[in-house]
């Protein structure tokens, strides 16, 4: 394992902290417990967005905190969702008197910190709700009851949220307009070969040059079935496929499409998946009105990319459109 | 026999050196069919309790104490699916032990309580290949071992040993909660990570009730 | 080799008609040649910024291209400079009637084949002036004649000057700004790991688990030295250091620190490197006025990261912050 | 003997055979002191040549005809270093050739176009390491044979194995132009790729002198 960092056990941190110096017109970055919060906050009358995870998703959460996103981000350790005690102030932190939304991705860890975190917020006086996002059809929810993963889509549910909050929707609206995001969008992944977790040392699994991993979650974990190599555009119609039939999208409707790298594919790699996603989509019937191509969830340096389809209307459209100043995503 | 403070302070010292000893493994196991952090995520949070063990100024007066403060320190430095589960069963368990000395009564009162928060928190049952499937045999051995008189060490030396067979028997198993799950059919072949570390910190309880020197 | 391609010899021309549809809003795509320039452009009475150079950087060029930066980008083949014949159309198209300024990295290939297109413009009427950026303090300027490289100060001048041109500047003037910052910008980078072109099918270089490539270029080519594996804060010392000192940064002075990722290196990784490299500055007496950090001058999914320190005056700094609307910058 | 029409279309057509077979070489070069990407260059050149040859309403007229398609052709093809470099040679060589037939002198005249052409746009001297270390001898062999009346096709012979030597006197060299030369001394012990596809390109001349089959 080479990596550009110094410790293991000191590389969230290490990191959080240089993130903070870089951005401190966005952000700052509170230690000990490690959560991120606005510069500028927290926006009285404004609903608070809180989100978090495990690290190595970078620039998930906390390249999206900012203005017309999120007001607080709490990194965990590498891949390991973050602890209540972190969570909680940083959710008291958020709050600007009207609540504190809760975006939260489906996995077990993710769930039980931040419900524990909402009930000590509560216990503050700060109302909480939470969404949790579960865009990935990778895994198939009826069979596995701990339910589809939030992957790639969490990044809109965060934008268009975060816009809803902007525009002064009250705990009630904004959670709704999240879960409405949520409700519309899917994702589906693909790894050729696996990232390493520092602490771990070696790549998270293993696939030969000829194999790769489709249905690749964002925790290193292994996906759902292992094929042969494949061209981009095979590899792609495996992903969007799924996607689109998933999302029963239909003739004439209007969708955002967001290429995502994992983080060790190179972006004219992303925009030859976009090529073909674009093309399916429009066989499809449907027509792709937004786009985002880049690394923005990402698993370390996995390489690899997901396809995210987010059925559109005018309301989402427009606050996709909102303005949005982070470190990461800004228009 | 009863077990008091000093062995629940050996149990927490003791178990601190079994994850150590076995973070590799566990990490290995949880590259297997998760993410590859279940090592990493104890050692990281018995470390934290040693460190905060050490830093008292009085040894904690009961065994719920202990518990308590291992509870807590878990639950904040964890993280991921096994902190909020584990921390939760030190919790309840916590809640039970209020007392200086341990029968075997209550060894068994304090495991069951552990699975319970489990349960609460995680909503899993026996054979959906996670923690449980260890916590569930090793309730019903302590029972079962209690019932048939046995002293709290030899309970604990149970609830272990059926433990150490719950996890080894997850190998079969298709996950259905947690993250190996996502894995459908390919998590089977591999034995739950959660349910190994569970044996491991039910035999350093065990091995804590055969101890004698202080904490 | 696995990529995310379906034929080395059409990786480019997929990706960039991907780029173009995703990004209608701000580029429209030239084929055969290839080139893509503003949506919006030419802009009439404003001087043109073009530049290319091979693919393989991106989001070099291409997704600097909009409003408030360059005007047209060419980009050739993977790692390979492209012909004069994209280059001089995208010299027409660029230019608004003051003119064009041709932003080149000094390589060889690069120099000559926008030189010849220059004259091909110049036949055309379309007064063309060149800056050649040479950031690359790996290479000794004085003992290879082939000069300094450009790597990833390429994107302070190509910023800047666009914000010059956006002021009003003249040809003469917005040359002038881009010498200056070329003048004030030094970057050295290192690599992990190399990427592997799509048509040689195996990586650049090879670099066993201990060791690393200090001094390395944006194309593969291998750089100064072959050093042991050492911390993210003991590379980030072999790196910011000849720079600090080659630009000779005095006491009190302002700077823009830009930590570079070569495509294959997680973001979080960046961080780390930049909170060294801060550190570093601020004990030179220096202090960071502007930061950036992201992958945005690559070498395919080359592992490693580079070092720019751009010497900011009130000038400078002003054009660094003026608004830029392109698909990889925008503020 | 002279050299006709169809003596460079013959040239032309076998230069595209030796650069597709000496591709991986070319590029393996590269990569050991470059951008791995020469090979791959000429091959996508003259890939480009032959298919615009193919092309042609009418054969072209004259040797200077063929040397100009091929400039212009990998001029716009090429990119990177070698293809203004090559791209003006055949362009300068060209302009020496509006012939019908080319005697020896008339082959020393191309190769000596081709050489200032390199120079001109390069302004590498000899034992920089780059491509004039082939073209530079292969121009004075041509000169020598010349001198001692040979045949236009054994002055291309003799042209061809001094660039072959020439090629291979550059592995001991530590590179001052191009690419190569950001690696220092590191760049010694590796033949030059450009200087190894001027030999080939050669030897492809003065192969097709030998060749009687029409183009
Ligand atoms: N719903 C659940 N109920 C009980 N135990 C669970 C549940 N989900 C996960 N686990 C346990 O947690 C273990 C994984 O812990 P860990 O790797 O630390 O967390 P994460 O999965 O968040 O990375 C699994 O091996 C399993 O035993
Ligand atoms: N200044 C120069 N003069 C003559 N030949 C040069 C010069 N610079 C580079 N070359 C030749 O070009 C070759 C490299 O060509 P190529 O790999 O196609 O271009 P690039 O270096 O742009 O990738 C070198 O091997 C060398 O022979
Ligand atoms: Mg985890
Ligand atoms: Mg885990
Ligand atoms: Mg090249
Ligand atoms: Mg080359």
């Amino acid at each position: 394992m080479k990596k550009l960092i110094n410790d293991p056990a000191r590389v969230v941190d290490e990191s959080v902290e240089g993130f903070g110096w870089a951005h401190a017109d966005l952000v700052t970055v509170h230690r000990d417990p490690l959560y991120v919060v606005r510069a500028d906050g927290p926006v009285q009358g404004k609903v608070g967005l809180v989100s978090g995870g495990g690290s190595g998703h970078e620039p998930l959460h906390a390249g999206f905190v900012g203005a017309g996103m999120l007001d607080a981000a709490v990194p965990g350790a590498m891949f390991t969702s973050p602890t209540p005690d972190a969570i909680a102030p940083a959710t008291l932190a958020a709050d600007g008197g009207r609540g504190v939304l809760h975006i939260v991705k489906n996995y077990t860890g993710d769930v039980l910190n931040f419900e524990t975190a909402a009930e000590l917020a509560e216990a503050d006086d700060v109302e909480v709700r939470t969404v949790v996002v579960n865009d990935d059809v990778a895994v198939e929810d009826s069979l596995y009851t701990a339910g589809r993963r939030g992957v790639a889509g969490t990044l809109c549910v965060e934008k268009i949220a975060g816009a809803a909050a902007d525009r002064g929707d009250d705990l009630a609206g904004v959670a709704a307009v999240a879960e409405r995001v949520n409700a519309n969008v899917r994702s589906m992944g693909v790894a050729l070969a696996a990232g390493t977790v520092p602490h771990a040392g070696v790549p998270s699994f293993d696939l030969t040059e000829s194999e790769i991993e489709i249905g690749i979650g964002i925790h290193g974990e292994p996906g759902r079935r292992r094929v042969p190599m494949a061209s981009a555009d095979e590899i792609t119609e495996q992903l969007t496929g799924p996607v689109l039939q998933d999302l029963g999208l239909g003739e004439g409707e209007q969708v955002l499409l967001f290429v995502n790298g994992m983080g060790g594919t190179p972006l004219s790699e992303l925009y030859v998946v976009y090529r073909r996603a674009r093309q399916l989509v429009e066989a499809a019937g449907a027509s792709v009105a937004r786009s985002l191509v880049g690394s923005y969830v990402t698993s370390l340096e996995m390489q690899g990319a997901s396809v995210t389809v987010l059925r559109l209307d005018e309301e989402l459209t427009a606050l996709w459109d909102a303005p949005v100043r982070t470190a990461a995503l800004r228009w | 026999m009863t077990l008091d403070v000093a062995w629940a302070l050996r149990w927490v010292r003791r178990s601190a050196e079994v994850v150590a000893e076995h973070r590799i493994e566990l990490i290995e196991l949880d590259r297997q069919i998760g993410d590859g952090d279940h090592g990493e995520n104890l050692h990281r949070g018995y470390t934290a309790v040693v460190a905060r063990l050490d830093a008292l100024d009085a040894p904690p007066a009961q065994v719920g104490d202990v518990l308590k403060l291992v509870a807590t320190t878990l639950m904040s430095t964890v993280g991921g699916a096994a902190g909020p589960l584990y921390g939760t069963a030190y919790l309840r368990a916590a809640k039970v032990t209020g007392l200086d000395e341990l029968d075997a009564g209550a060894v068994v009162a304090m495991l069951e309580a552990g699975l319970e928060g489990i349960v609460a928190r995680g909503k899993a049952t026996t054979g959906e290949k996670t923690m449980v499937d260890a916590w569930s045999p090793a309730v019903a051995a302590a029972v079962a071992a209690a019932d048939q008189g046995a002293e709290p060490g030899a309970v604990l030396d149970a609830a272990a040993q059926a433990a150490s067979s719950g996890a080894e028997a997850t190998i079969p198993l298709v996950a259905t909660k947690g993250r190996a799950s996502y894995l459908g059919e390919r998590s089977a072949g591999h034995a739950d990570p959660g349910a190994t570390s569970t044996a491991l910190l039910l035999h350093a309880a065990a091995d804590a009730a055969t101890g004698t020197g202080p904490a």
